[in-house]
């Protein structure tokens, strides 16, 4: 089998599981008690309300509604948002880039300040500073990120103000970003939303990386590069790391979901007008085309960071490379 | 704080330190190789002694707590007080002792995280058994739901099943998350499933005739022990993390009743002025994922499946 | 022997700490033997004896926590102490001068790694090579230990390779830098009888070629009688006999090695009974007082139980047992 | 002569390459694990079948017990036909049908002791019998039976193992590498202890090994299997005396002989097993093949299991002129 048809056997499989969260998210939707209209804290004159829902095809058959949106998804069109007047599309292309920006700083941090203390740690195993950065991973580890943003927020944004407490750029000096500066500016914004997310995830990968690092240690192949004369610093680095780093990258499709979740909370909390926030607020305002698309574009992303990863691994781990028949290795009986 | 909550917190300290200890006597004193390896680590005792410590403060509650966790003391005199003997750790916004919401607070959060965890790692050790035994056709399918289920973002489907349904009772809560927790045991259990599967024991009951239900729950089950009880405590830990997300966006249980969630939520916007309020709920719950990983590193080493050959 | 002794091992004990501090197995227990440049050395025994932790011993390979090598023991090799070697010299002598194979082919490669990159990796640590002359290098080698196409093989991961290839890989690793001393743990045990057959034949033909000497390390008494020059034998952490090949298999003088002679599986014998040790290897944490076979010696008496006796010369040159029949013989009971 | 107990005809078991996702896309070529395979066992004897791994006898055994579903074929035992039995009927014949298993440390369940594991087939069965006299059966004190696996030895693993196959009183055992792993006092041990059953309780059985020795001491017939298929059988003392199949000849000459003046001239085999996916065409052992005979016919025509002299089956072209091997 080839490289290409793995690739769109995997394609036609990540298409599947969108297509089913979209249709579960839209029973999940229609079952629910109540109309978007007049959901819990708006009071809204009935007769707008039931124009709406006509307007929005709430009052036809849900099969139909299902088919409806399954024909418009595949030309791209995302519907309409009634609680914020506007097509879904323009509400998603405004929010992802926040959300990215701030998940994507915040898995680089993850992973290199992770990846760093796992090796660290396990390169000294039992010892003191492993046993002390042990205990630290798993304090952190075990926080709510939530209540590790408020701490932040206390510390650095108000108490000793060396970063600002929220939004995701000065609203005077960048409205919009057109200069170097404003990216600056837009890093500097981001410092404590991104390291907040950021540093639990590290706390997890370290955790993760240490324990990968001591069972591939335990291997016959690192007795034998140790009994080849390889000095330990190669032993380790070379020898150990890629090994271990095989199962780091399944990682890397585990994180996405984790930044996601923690993306509601977090942008809810420093006010950053990411997707997370978006697709909260459009649950609570029974926006049900946002809704829809907000979990569209999160399992969208969970689903191409697993393709992602598997593609990793198959560059790495050269077992399951995938190529030609006749080099397969065939185990019998 | 009274004189009678300072000794029921007293006791609840002994009890469980002498819990702890009288378990580890106990595997010291037995030739059971596995307790003593449970108790390898320091950390492990310390998490099973914290544990054990605050469940016996959720239980013993109205002893533990001064006043009535609810109760707002002095809207006006008692607001935001800093901790004091009176106020061990303080009140609230709304005049509330703390200490007591936090001791109540456990009973919500500890709950919601031992049912919905419990129910987690049940249906997903049930789902992984049969996918992994049965194979073919019917683990295609419930892995491709899997799938699916570990596509969406968790918090999403809870969001969305907690604020369209609007106020859930504590019960549905858990069902709710119970409900949504268990992809990743589900997968975890399978692969076991799968290895043990293929060992000569397994093999060799069927040969003896054994029918696939003791098979799964005399073979297979127990000797996949390990990382279900893993799982599981895992589990109780991450599901009291959702139910805190879930109530410091407001969506969780109702106010007033305490959960250390939305002891969080509801005093984050004094954060500033008076810190103990917030800081305190989420330190519990810390202090309850770290001593449940502990546990967990220590139920790893005790169940080694890698069990030493006689030297 | 006129030769100069090229390993010299004298002494050597190697324990372990077992877990949570219980007790000691000591797994190689005082264990002397010497190894001349050329000749092949079988060291044989059960599982358990402490072959292979003597073998790892000698290249310090040995985990520590949770083993450690006494003082006292001596390794000597070239007429330095290993043991005593700063750990940056002794990688010098690492796959350099010693070289290694071990049992399972399998987990001894490294899955990522190219079988070429794997065999040059020695050869640019040891010699310096560039890495396209180490390259080169590793084609002559996987020639050399008879694979075919070795300019394709070079680029191939170990999955690709069945055991026998795999083994002749490991084989060209540890010969890249053409060491004085091959130690071969158990290096046909995991493989299929034809196979066996070649990788010891292979062995053979390369001893021939380079001239280095064989520690062969096995549980197999056939292999040894086919392919060492002598032969050490070890019981419960202790050399129990050593002897000039022929002469072991034609005097057998322990009743250990008198035992596992007979427990093997002859095709040339008729259908029969095969004689079997009673009992079996007592722990490592308890050997048993005096010598440590005569729980499952026949011939035991009162003194085997109450003094361990020393490696006696039996006569003919160069073998020793250590039992007391060999100072006592009409101690021998008679076979029924 | 006995009637045969067991009796196998033409079993094949093709392994499907695993095809992934819902059961679609490209199925690889399928392994010829086990190739049209026919023996049978008089009650009472041993059947030796030998091969190197890859061969298909270990696939043999556990298909025979259907412990994995054969591909095609039958499998007569006492009369009835084991591939065609319904799963009750099933149930009830691998009473008489057990299985002994290479790896003494995978084979007992860890979690269970010695008596708990003991305990369960006569649960299942609903049969009355002593744990301390099966114990007793194997060679083991009774005390051993509150212990788990992991406080026995190999050893000691294997005879449980053996006195778990019993428990049921079964008629024929699949004896499946039972001593590979054990060191070579011990697997004397064992060895000495199945032919000391089988003489008590009247057994039969297949017994498996990767080398010829073994089965020396045990076999009433040997089958050498290579590439899922049997190249030569016969009544044991003639293919020790007279091995008409180069392949055994081969492995014959391969045993490692613990007599250093029978360093005799060996034949080495080159190259590897080829994988069962794609046999060889003609001979399946022609490209490995020493015999000085070996000819165009071998790479093209299948050479079948044919009676060289009465009761000796080769599969070989050349099996009259037998290479001599020592």
């Amino acid at each position: 089998m080839t490289v290409a048809a793995w690739l769109l056997r995997r394609l036609v499989a990540s298409i599947a599981i969108i297509v089913a969260v979209v249709t579960f998210v839209f029973i999940l939707i229609h079952l629910a008690p109540g109309r978007p209209c007049g959901g819990r804290d708006e009071i809204v004159d009935p007769t707008i309300c039931e124009q709406v829902n006509r307007q929005m095809g709430f009052d036809r058959p849900i099969l139909e509604q299902y088919g409806l949106y399954l024909v418009a998804l595949a030309h791209g069109n995302l519907g309409y948002s009634f609680s914020l007047r506007r097509p879904v599309r323009d509400a998603i292309d405004d929010t992802l880039p926040f959300t990215l920006q701030l998940a994507g700083v915040a898995l680089v941090l993850d992973f290199l300040l992770g990846l760093a203390l796992g090796i660290y740690q396990a390169r000294r195993a039992n010892r003191l500073p492993d046993v002390i950065l042990g205990n630290v991973t798993l304090f952190v580890y075990s926080l709510p990120t939530f209540w590790l943003a408020l701490l932040l927020l206390l510390v650095f944004g108000e108490k000793l103000a060396w970063f600002p407490v929220g939004g995701p750029s000065d609203p005077v000096l960048c409205p919009v970003i057109d200069s170097a500066f404003c990216v600056a500016d837009r890093l500097w914004h981001l410092v404590l939303p991104a390291t907040t997310l950021g540093l639990v995830g590290a706390a997890g990968t370290a955790r993760f990386q240490r324990a990968a690092m001591l069972a591939v240690a335990s291997q016959d192949y690192i007795r034998t590069a140790r009994a080849k004369g390889v000095p330990e610093r190669r032993v380790v680095l070379h020898h150990q790391l890629r090994n271990a780093l095989l199962s780091f990258i399944t990682r890397f499709g585990l994180a996405l979901p984790f930044l996601l979740t923690g993306a509601v909370l977090i942008e809810t909390i420093f006010a950053w007008p990411g997707m997370g926030r978006l697709g909260f607020e459009a649950i609570l305002t029974r926006d049900y085309p946002l809704v829809t698309a907000t979990a569209l574009i999160a399992s969208t992303i969970v689903v191409a960071g697993n393709l992602v990863a598997d593609l990793l691994l198959g560059v790495a781990d050269p077992r399951l490379r995938v190529r030609a028949a006749e080099d397969l290795d065939i185990v019998t009986a | 704080m009274t004189l009678g909550t300072w000794f029921a917190l007293g006791v609840a300290l002994v009890l469980a330190a002498e819990f702890v200890r009288a378990l580890r006597q106990r595997g010291l004193r037995q030739r059971g190789e596995r307790w003593r390896r449970f108790f390898r680590h320091r950390t492990t005792a310390w998490g099973l002694g914290i544990l054990t410590f605050l469940v016996i403060v959720a239980v013993a509650a109205p002893l533990i707590a001064p006043f009535d966790p609810n109760r707002q003391l002095d809207i006006i005199q008692l607001k935001n007080q800093a901790p004091s003997w009176t106020f061990l750790l303080g009140t609230d916004v709304l005049s509330r002792d703390v200490w007591s919401r936090a001791v109540y607070g456990a009973r919500v959060s500890l709950g919601i995280g031992a049912l919905g965890a419990l129910m987690a790692v049940s249906l997903g050790t049930l789902v992984g058994a049969i996918a992994g035994y049965y194979q073919r056709w019917v683990d295609a399918v419930l892995m491709r739901g899997v799938d699916v289920g570990l596509a969406l973002p968790r918090i999403f489907i809870l969001l969305m099943a907690v604020a369209l349904w609007d106020g859930l009772p504590f019960a549905a809560l858990v069902i709710v998350i119970g409900l949504t927790s268990w992809f990743g045991t589900s997968r975890l259990v399978r692969s076991e499933v799968l290895a043990l599967r293929q060992q000569d024991f397994v093999v060799a009951a069927r040969a003896l005739g054994a029918q696939s239900g003791r098979i799964i729950f005399r073979h297979v089950l127990p000797n996949a022990a390990a990382p279900i009880i893993v799982s599981a405590a895992l589990s109780v830990g991450n599901v009291l993390l959702l139910e805190a997300s879930l109530s410091f966006l407001g969506i969780g249980i109702k106010p007033p009743d305490p959960t250390w969630g939305n002891m969080i939520a509801d005093n984050a916007p004094s954060i500033y002025s008076a810190p103990w309020s917030t800081i305190v709920p989420g330190l519990a719950i810390a202090l309850v994922v770290m001593s449940l990983n502990a546990v967990a590193d220590g139920v790893q080493e005790a169940l080694d499946p890698h069990e030493r050959e006689p030297a | 022997m006129t030769n100069p002794v090229l390993l010299r091992v004298r002494d050597l004990k190697t324990y372990f700490v077992t877990e949570h501090g219980k007790g000691t197995a000591r797994a190689v227990d005082d264990v002397s033997f010497d190894l001349y440049p050329g000749e092949t050395l079988g060291i044989v025994g059960e599982s358990g004896c402490g072959k292979t932790v003597t073998s790892l011993s000698i290249l310090r390979l040995i985990p520590e926590p949770p083993g450690h090598i006494l003082p006292g023991s001596l390794i000597e090799f070239d007429g330095r102490n290993l043991l005593a070697l700063p750990l940056q010299e002794l990688r010098e002598v690492r796959g350099n001068q010693i070289a290694m194979i071990f049992q399972e082919p399998m987990t001894s490669l490294n899955p990522v790694f190219t079988v070429g990159d794997q065999i040059a990796e020695a050869a640019i640590i040891h010699q310096h090579l560039s890495r396209g002359a180490a390259r080169a290098r590793a084609i002559e080698m996987l020639r050399l230990v008879g694979i075919p196409d070795p300019d394709e093989r070079v680029d191939h991961y170990p999955h690709q390779l069945s055991g026998g290839m795999r083994q002749r890989v490991m084989i060209a690793m540890a010969l890249v830098c053409h060491p004085k001393v091959l130690i071969a743990d158990e290096p046909t045990t995991a493989l299929d009888v034809t196979i066996q057959a070649q990788i010891l034949e292979l062995l053979d033909q390369l001893q021939q070629e380079l001239g280095m000497a064989v520690l062969l390390i096995t549980h197999d008494l056939g292999v040894v009688a086919g392919h060492a020059d002598r032969v050490v034998v070890m019981y419960a952490g202790r050399v129990v006999e050593t002897a000039p090949t022929d002469a072991l298999f034609e005097r057998t003088t322990h009743p250990y090695t008198e035992g596992l002679l007979a427990a093997v599986p002859r095709i040339d014998a008729p259908r029969s009974r095969l004689h079997a040790i009673p009992g079996q290897v007592p722990a490592a944490t308890a050997w048993p007082t005096g010598c440590r076979f005569h729980p499952r010696c026949p011939h035991a008496w009162d003194k085997c139980v109450a003094q361990e006796p020393p490696l006696l010369e039996t006569g003919t040159p160069g073998h020793t047992a250590r039992c007391w029949l060999v100072s006592e013989p009409e101690r021998r009971v008679p076979k029924r | 002569m006995t009637p045969p107990l067991v009796a196998v005809r033409d079993l094949v078991k093709h392994y499907a390459g695993e095809r992934r996702w819902l059961g679609l896309g490209p199925a690889p070529s399928p392994v010829r694990a086990v190739d049209g395979v026919s023996f049978s066992i008089p009650a009472g004897k041993t059947l030796g079948l030998v091969g190197e791994s890859g061969s298909g006898k270990t696939t043999i055994g556990r298909t025979m017990l259907r412990l994995q579903e054969p591909t095609s074929g039958k499998m007569l035992f006492d009369g009835s036909d084991v591939f065609s039995l319904a799963s009750g009927p099933l149930r009830a014949l691998r009473r008489r049908m057990q299985i002994v298993f290479q790896d003494p440390y995978s084979s007992l369940n860890p979690r269970m002791t010695v008596e708990e594991t003991l305990r369960e087939p006569l649960e299942i069965h609903g049969l009355k019998g002593a744990v301390s006299a099966l114990l007793d059966e194997v060679g083991l004190d009774a005390a051993f039976a509150k212990r788990y696996p992991h406080e026995l030895s190999g050893g000691q693993r294997q005879r449980v193992g053996i006195a778990r196959a019993l428990s049921v009183e079964p008629q024929f055992i699949v004896c499946d590498e039972p001593v590979s792993a054990l060191d070579v006092s011990v697997q004397a041990q064992v060895l000495n202890l199945l032919a000391d059953l089988q003489t008590k309780r009247r057994l039969t059985y297949l017994f498996i090994a990767h080398d010829l020795a073994v089965v020396r001491h045990i076999a009433d017939d040997v089958a050498v299997m290579y590439l899922g298929k049997i190249v030569e059988r016969a009544p044991a003392a003639e293919i020790y005396a007279l091995p008409r199949h180069p392949y055994t000849t081969a492995l014959l000459s391969a045993v490692p002989e613990p007599n250093p003046r029978a360093r005799k001239q060996r034949i080495v085999l080159a190259g590897d097993m080829p994988s069962p996916a794609r046999p060889p065409s003609g001979c399946p052992f022609h490209p490995r093949c020493p015999h000085p005979l070996k000819s165009e016919r071998c790479r093209t025509e299948i050479p079948p299991l044919r009676e060289i002299t009465p009761g000796h089956l080769a599969a070989c072209h050349y099996a009259e002129r037998p290479m001599d091997g020592r």
